[in-house]
């Protein structure tokens, strides 16, 4: 048997990001997967160190693109924690509101990104166009699309906008009648469920033996292992929501419970707009002085919070310096987005290939950093 | 010129080229070319004495229009492999045994299509059949050859039976009178029918006697492979032909249950021939060898050439005849090629191959134009014939017997354009780089071949003259021709006015083309990863499982097979206890039971 | 890059010109992070077909090589790479203030400073990240040069071909490497 | 046959090119319109083919470029066969199997060159397109095969011309409803549309057999894939939905119904290669069967309302 | 949640030889352990719920000449990550893969390799490069490598008439 190579990426209309897969390729089954990741590599564990605790802030959101704000949480979070520093009631309510709208914001995204590698680009156009409105909330709260730099250590960066909580609740009903309209188009649609049915499994032992986090991991194992839920950070023990589980992790339940996650969301959303003081402070100072003294007490920290796509931490070090001595990054989709691919991508059809990716969830940024 | 002095002629030639080959291998080799061109000359100038008669000794022969026109297809196949011979001669294990055998089937064929009674036909047949058997073996394994030997066996001494038949009741062995003793009995027409024509499928290869073909055209000697496809395989259909004409089925099966107007026995026959297109395109699609995906495509021309002459009437007969022609000659030429290919890189395995075309480019066109024709895609010959066929089968409404001929011709798309993929284009492996193009003997046959294919395709009316007259004779409504137009009831076909819009349209794309900026010149290795790097050309090369799905789809035990092997086994088992008898280690004793046995047993009859 | 002012283009090439402004395909090449505001600009929000641009798969295909954002000197070699399969006339927009001076990455050891000297660009957008109106307008701006000549970096490059080579080797050392990764 | 034949031909080459684009690009903007978005010029396709002839190319070699030259050739030439409303620029030379095999001329030359540019990907995709083309063609041919038994003439204006004069009633996808509901479905997978066109499938093999094209290459391939929708769909269009009695008639419902294929194929995701061949052999075929039958042995559909 | 931590940590310190344990909050502690008896820490610690390998790192620790490795497990019923913690030293550094006992960690080690140039015994990959391409320098994040200089040296930046640069600390 003669083996083809063929490169999935970097520069493949399957590819999401940078990223590249070296499969050899035997008919259209692939023999052999290679992922070669680093096409996005600027050394950030090493650039942080160069930088100040404050001058940092700019810098991480940049690690995770797609999802920035799950950094700037665990940045913050590491460094109260660090530096015992305690947070101001509001604040956490508003971290909330911003980590679920970012959330709502990728699995929209990820919910339009089936239609890529399957064909149906309307579901993408949709999709898109939605999370567009969520960027523009968030333009309004924070003053930025994408980069946020919005939650900081001690708090939030800036009280809320006078009446943005109207304009989510509004937003919100209006991806509750939205939504649903997705899943009839894809998600319902035959020739979806002929293509990511029963195909590209993600078995529990799977899970465990390359350590995937997330969305792949509940709807194999069926519990409830979300760190929402499991370490509650934020506020997060003040709400009630669900977190959807599954025992067979095909392509569709997967997709399935992204979308179920979308509504949880949405739950979580609204009782952080009813339960949100009204009033108070959202920033409390952490240490004394410029900004650009700021020391951190020494010692170590892993920072950790539920992202999109699984796990998503820092491990901070301190030496009491007014930089940080060392913040080593666990991308969220490192284990399915290396070695994930490397032994189980094999066996897949090349057709299937660009599927699997995108419901595996692999991020490339936060692999690479 | 008489047909006898013909034949005396061939088998003077024969048997000097033999000699020769004993003194120089390859002197002989260079004579079989002279041989089989003196056929061509010999067969034109006995064109005008059709209708006469001969004999010599006990064989007698009659040279009919229907003979000539096989014979002349025939040789032209012999003619043009024969160019191919003095550069193979050497690896033969027999040289001169080879060269003999070549010219010696030869002469067999033409024989046997010009026989008029049944022992000079078959005595015809099997010497065709020996000497081919002779030749397959050497080439690359023997196995192939004792399948072809059985299969052909079955198929004649089934055919004798049905001789000795059919002597029986007519006594008389001449092939048109002796039939129509038949017409009363239904029955035994109905045995001698499937007994007569199982030489005929067994030889085109119909399912399910198809199984030799890809074994012995795929470890045929190269040189041979060609024949068999191009020439061999074709006596099978004078074999359909004469159960149409001579034994006149249409008639003796006049009352017997018909189907869309056609016997039942006849119908099975064609449904056989469908099913020998499906199954011939499948394993096609499926195969990795060059050679054997060509024989498996065999097959499945074999089913239309089937189809067409059994429908016996004015359009798919036509095309039937066409068929034979045009498959003849595009095979002959896609063999060859890839026996070219197969000269300079030592392999027919496609997943070895690849990129022959920056060093094979006339071999590589010559095969395009063969597989255009083999496709039945305008403006080659396979096409007309195609055509023909299709219109016929329309004209009366055979939908089971279209479906298959639609899903052959289509798939055929897909099998013929694999070998041009994997072979010729793609990249080229490293240590093909200093491979050259076929020299001059051989390009010559390519040319020939490929301007046959091209004037059968533009000027189909030539061949289908002849056609006309083989109609006439067979007493059939002939096809109408007017100028370069072919009219059938219902369409018409001006093969060379769409050759002319076809080279209409190709020069106004030229012409864009030509006006536009140069391109500039990459390498093949310049090509679009990804944009990752890659030094490895195999590494790029498509070439292995191509239809992966599609084979995936069709990817089912393959029942007959199966059930031959099964037989084999059973065959062997005998064949080891027997051995087991006699070679044990006191043979004594066997004799001495076999002798108590026999003893018993005429001792029991004399009681 | 200095623009000429003097037009010397014929009739032909000005037409030429006006049907490579009016139909941009670009080749999106997803090199950093100004690649997310790309789908939004794309899809239905701000709709870049309108402006007659669209995606294409590969670089033989494309026109316009975006570069989203900063490179690390891997990517470079295949921004290199592809962009010397694409098919002139061709033109680069680069995305953000990485492209031009480093950008946040100033100190970083795997990505580049400056791609001008790698590359030919022929579009700046600054921002970090340029947001998606900022991209529009960039392409608005990039039509305008193309109907008027003056997007010539593919010249530029073919021209100064020696001195781009020589950059790109001493930055990169290999540029079509032969590492056969990590096999 | 004189020169006004090949002027006429030229004429009806150069009007299905300027219609067909044209439609594709009003059809872009339909599309736009399904995806919630402007949309662009409704002449961009036009814009997009000469920039594309504009550009500079490569090539890979002689038969690179050969084979597209080829496969526009012989998609020039079916055009030229092609009955519209009535007209033909060659008389009588409509015969539906010379224009559907000569259209495999186009599929063969683009198949070599993009095999010749030695791209894995383009082979991947030319495997999978004459695996789509054994899915689609055989229902397809046996839906014709029933029409042309049942008029008894494989003319293409002829058949049109025996649907004319009825309304809707006269339309051979009314009168053989399973037989049109095959065609349409078949006109998906000839015109490459979702979900059908896993062939050139960007996310998965890079747009297959386009993948080394470029410049006027490229802009060869449009009009190619311009100038074969225009084959296919007049051959539905002639062979099951009454053709068109005039020049205006027949635009309108050839707009109509690539309007309604393009449609409905931005609701579809698509089929892998086999499961469409499954598919058509699933369905399609047994529809194509099952109407064949019917024509020929019960006689429905020929003589009007039987 | 404090008290099952206090229980795990002592279950820990009972079984395990750990030279040090460290709570860090309510729901995350760290064990220094001795390089030598990691292997079997990690393989208990899996045993007793710990079945996830979140990170493996290193920190650079120049002024002890040391290197410390960082395994951080998670255990996802109690919610409880620890931070297992050794030392091995700068100079050769090389350790012994886990891969046998989280298979996970192949990457890591590879990752780990990269950018400290740590050896890990038993991975067969670790020394091929992931994320950097054609590397000619010490491994990144040492401590000594100063990716500024490197920056400087290879890749060119645009001339400027003045930069505008702050002093680290804020005092100029």
């Amino acid at each position: 048997m003669k083996e083809v190579k063929l490169f999935l990426g970097p520069q493949h209309p399957g590819m999401h990001g940078n990223y590249s897969v070296h499969m050899y390729v035997d008919g259209d089954i692939i023999k052999k997967a290679r992922p070669t990741p680093g096409f996005l590599h600027r050394g950030f564990e090493k650039l942080m160190e160069r930088r100040l605790w404050m001058g940092n802030l700019a810098l991480i959101p940049r690690i995770c693109v797609v999802e920035p704000d799950i950094n700037e949480m665990v940045y913050a979070q590491g460094i109260e924690t660090l530096a015992n520093v305690e947070v101001p009631e509001k604040a956490h309510w508003i971290r909330m509101l911003i980590l679920e709208m970012a959330r709502l914001a990728i699995h929209i995204m990820g919910l339009g990104g089936i239609g890529g590698p399957t064909g149906m680009y309307t579901i993408t156009y949709w999709a898109i166009a939605q999370r567009d409105l969520i960027l523009d909330l968030f333009e309004e709260i924070t003053g930025a699309r994408v980069y946020h730099m919005y939650i900081v250590p001690g708090g939030v960066r800036k009280q809320l906008p006078v009446g943005i909580l109207d304009k989510v609740s509004k937003l919100l009903d209006e991806l509750d009648v939205k939504i649903p309209e997705y899943k009839e188009l894809a998600l319902k649609h035959p020739i979806i469920h002929k293509r990511i049915k029963d195909n590209i499994m993600l078995p529990a032992d799977v899970v465990w033996e390359l350590g995937v986090t997330g969305i792949g991991m509940r709807s194999a194992i069926g519990k409830e292992y979300d760190l929402r839920k499991v370490q509650p950070y934020a506020r997060y023990d003040q709400v009630e929501f669900d977190v959807p589980i599954a025992n067979y992790s095909d392509g569709l339940t997967r997709m399935n419970t992204k979308y179920k996650e979308i509504f949880q969301s949405i739950r979580i959303l609204r009782q952080v707009i009813e339960k949100m003081p009204k009033e108070g402070e959202v920033r409390t100072r952490v240490s004394t002085g410029s900004a650009l003294r700021w020391t951190v007490p020494a010692g170590m920290v892993y920072s950790a919070i539920e992202s999109s796509r699984g796990e998503y931490g820092y491990f901070i070090v301190s030496d009491g310096k007014e930089m940080p001595y060392r913040i080593a990054v666990r991308g969220a989709s490192f284990p399915q987005g290396l070695l994930g691919i490397e032994k189980y991508l094999v066996g897949h059809r090349i057709d299937d290939a660009s599927l699997w990716m995108d419901t595996m969830g692999v991020c490339s940024p936060e692999i690479d950093r | 010129m008489t047909l006898i002095t013909v034949l005396i002629t061939l088998l003077t030639l024969a048997a000097v080229t033999y000699l020769l080959s004993l003194v120089n291998s390859k002197l002989g080799a260079y004579f079989t070319i002279v041989t089989s061109l003196a056929t061509i000359v010999m067969l034109f100038l006995i064109k005008d004495s059709i209708g006469q008669s001969y004999s010599l000794s006990f064989f007698t022969f009659k040279l009919t229009t229907v003979g000539w026109y096989f014979s002349m297809v025939m040789v032209t196949v012999y003619f043009t492999t024969a160019f191919l011979n003095p550069f193979w001669i050497k690896k033969m294990i027999y040289p001169a045994a080879y060269n003999l055998f070549f010219l010696v089937s030869l002469i067999g064929t033409i024989g046997m299509f010009f026989a008029r009674d049944f022992i000079t036909l078959f005595i015809c047949w099997e010497t065709v059949v020996w000497t081919s058997t002779f030749i397959i073996q050497m080439g690359k394994s023997r196995k192939s050859s004792y399948v072809y030997y059985v299969v052909s066996a079955i198929g004649s001494m089934v055919t004798l039976f049905a001789m000795m038949l059919v002597y029986q009741v007519s006594g008389t062995l001449e092939i048109s009178t002796a039939f129509s003793a038949l017409s009363g009995q239904p029955v035994l027409a109905l045995i001698v029918f499937f007994t007569f024509i199982l030489a005929g499928l067994s030889k085109i290869g119909i399912f399910p006697f198809h199984v030799w073909l890809p074994m012995a055209h795929g470890s045929a000697p190269h040189t041979f492979s060609p024949v068999l496809s191009g020439g061999l395989v074709k006596m099978g259909a004078f074999i359909a032909y004469l159960s149409v004409t001579a034994f006149a089925a249409y008639e003796v099966f006049a009352n017997t249950f018909t189907i869309m107007g056609i016997p039942a026995p006849l119908y099975i026959i064609m449904v056989l021939g469908a099913i020998s297109i499906v199954v011939g395109t499948v394993m096609a699609i499926r195969q990795d060898d060059a050679k054997k995906l060509l024989a498996y495509s065999s097959v499945a021309n074999g089913g239309y050439i089937l189809i067409g002459i059994l429908l016996y009437d004015q359009i798919a007969f036509a095309g039937g005849m066409l068929h034979l022609i045009s498959h003849a000659l595009a095979s002959a030429t896609a063999f060859i090629t890839i026996a070219i290919v197969a000269y300079r890189t030592g392999t027919t395995k496609m997943s070895e191959l690849g990129g022959m075309i920056h060093r094979m480019p006339v071999t590589y066109t010559v095969y395009l134009i063969a597989i255009i024709s083999m496709a039945g895609i305008p403006p080659m010959g396979g096409f007309v014939s195609k055509w023909l066929i299709l219109q016929g089968l329309a004209d009366r409404g055979l939908l089971f017997l279209a479906a298959a001929a639609f899903f052959g011709s289509i798939g055929s798309f897909m099998y013929v354009f694999r070998p041009l993929s994997a072979v010729f284009l793609g990249q080229l492996a490293p240590k093909y780089e200093k491979i050259k193009e076929a020299n001059i003997m051989m390009q010559i046959p390519m040319y020939l071949l490929t301007i046959a294919t091209l004037l059968v395709g533009v000027f189909p009316n030539v061949v289908l003259r002849v056609i006309a007259d083989i109609q006439l004779e067979a007493g059939i409504q002939e096809i109408v021709l007017v100028g370069n137009t072919i009219v059938v009831s219902n369409g018409v076909l001006d093969a060379l006015r769409v050759f002319i819009v076809f080279g209409y349209g190709f020069l106004i794309a030229l012409v864009i083309f030509i006006l536009r900026r140069k391109s500039r010149r990459v390498t093949l290795m310049d090509t679009y990863t990804s944009a990752e790097f890659i030094h490895t050309p195999e590494l790029l090369h498509y070439s292995s499982n191509f239809y992966a799905p599609f084979e995936r789809l069709t990817k089912k035990p393959y029942p007959v097979l199966n059930l031959y092997e099964k037989v084999s086994i059973k065959i062997k088992e005998i064949g080891h206890m027997a051995e087991s008898l006699f070679s044990s280690s006191k043979p004594a004793i066997t004799i001495f039971w076999i002798i108590i046995v026999f003893a018993i047993f005429f001792l029991g009859g004399v009681l | 890059m200095v623009l000429e002012n003097q037009d010397n283009r014929n009739l032909w090439e000005k037409i030429g010109d006006f049907f490579s402004a009016n139909s941009i395909w670009m080749k999106w090449y997803c090199t950093g992070c100004g690649a997310i505001e790309l789908p939004p600009t794309m899809t239905s929000r701000f709709d870049m077909e309108r402006l007659g641009m669209g995606p294409m798969a590969t670089p033989r295909q494309a026109d316009v090589l975006l570069i989203t954002g900063y490179l690390s000197s891997k990517t470079l070699r295949r921004v290199i790479y592809s962009y010397e399969q694409m098919q002139d006339p061709k033109y680069i927009v680069a995305f953000g203030s990485c492209t031009i001076n480093g950008g946040i990455y100033y100190d970083s050891y795997a990505t580049i400073n400056q791609l001008d000297k790698y590359i030919p660009v022929d579009l700046y957008i600054a921002g970090c990240m340029p947001r998606p109106e900022g991209i529009m307008n960039a392409f608005a701006d990039l039509i305008t040069m193309i109907k008027k000549g003056q997007a010539n970096g593919w010249r530029h490059y073919q021209e100064n071909y020696e001195w781009y080579k020589q950059n790109q080797l001493d930055s990169l050392k290999e540029v079509i490497i032969h590492d056969e990764f990590h096999e | 046959m004189t020169v006004m034949n090949f002027v006429y031909g030229f004429i009806v080459l150069l009007a299905a090119f300027i219609f067909q684009t044209a439609l594709t690009g009003v059809n872009r903007k339909v599309t736009a319109r399904i995806q919630k978005r402007y949309g662009p010029r409704w002449y961009q396709q036009f814009l997009d083919i000469f920039k594309a002839l504009r550009k500079g190319s490569i090539t890979h070699g002689w038969v690179f470029d050969f084979g597209v030259i080829m496969a526009l050739g012989g998609i020039m030439a079916t055009v030229i066969f092609i009955p519209v409303a009535g007209f033909e620029a060659f008389p009588n030379m409509d015969n539906v199997f010379v224009i559907s095999y000569l259209l495999a001329v186009g599929m063969l030359g683009m198949a070599m060159s993009a095999a010749g540019s030695g791209n894995p990907w383009a082979s991947i995709g030319v495997s999978r397109a004459l695996t789509n083309m054994v899915a689609y063609d055989v229902p397809l041919m046996i839906v014709i095969f029933t029409l042309i038994f049942a008029f008894d003439t494989a003319s293409v204006s002829e058949i049109a011309a025996m649907q004319q004069g009825m309304g809707v009633l006269g339309w051979n996808a009314v009168r053989m409803p399973l037989g049109g509901i095959v065609a349409f479905i078949a006109l998906f997978g000839m015109l490459g549309k979702k979900p059908f066109d896993s062939f050139i499938a960007p996310a998965e093999i890079a747009s297959g057999p386009m993948v080394e094209y470029g410049g006027k290459h490229l802009g060869f391939m449009f009009i190619l894939h311009e100038l074969m929708t225009f084959i296919e769909v007049s051959l539905i269009l002639s062979l099951f939905f009454g053709g068109g009695s005039s020049i205006l008639v027949y635009a309108i419902k050839y707009a109509i119904l690539y309007t309604l294929v393009n449609i409905i194929s931005q609701v579809m995701p698509r089929f892998k290669i086999d499961q469409a061949v499954k598919f058509f052999y699933r369905v399609p075929l047994v529809f194509a069967i099952i109407q064949g039958l019917v024509v020929i042995f019960l006689g429905w559909g020929v003589s009007v309302w039987f | 949640m404090m008290n099952s931590m206090n229980n795990i940590i002592k279950q820990i310190d009972d079984v395990l030889t750990i030279t040090n344990s460290e709570i860090i909050t309510n729901r995350q502690f760290a064990i220094d352990i001795n390089s030598g008896d990691v292997h079997q820490s990690l393989a208990y610690l899996k045993s007793i719920g710990f079945t996830q390998l979140s990170i493996l790192t290193c920190i650079d620790l120049i002024a002890n000449n040391e290197f410390q490795l960082i395994y951080i497990l998670n255990n996802w019923e109690l919610g409880l990550f620890v931070i297992v913690r050794t030392i091995i030293p700068r100079d050769n550094p090389a350790f012994v893969t886990i891969i046998n006992i989280f298979p996970g960690a192949k990457y890591y080690e590879r990752e780990v390799h990269e950018f400290f140039g740590v050896t890990f015994e038993g991975n067969d990959s670790y020394s091929k490069p992931l994320l950097l391409e054609i590397w000619d320098d010490i491994p990144p994040l040492r401590k000594d490598f100063d990716p500024q200089v490197y920056s400087d040296s290879k890749f060119p930046k645009r001339d400027l008439d003045k930069i505008y640069r702050s002093k680290i600390g804020g005092v100029d």
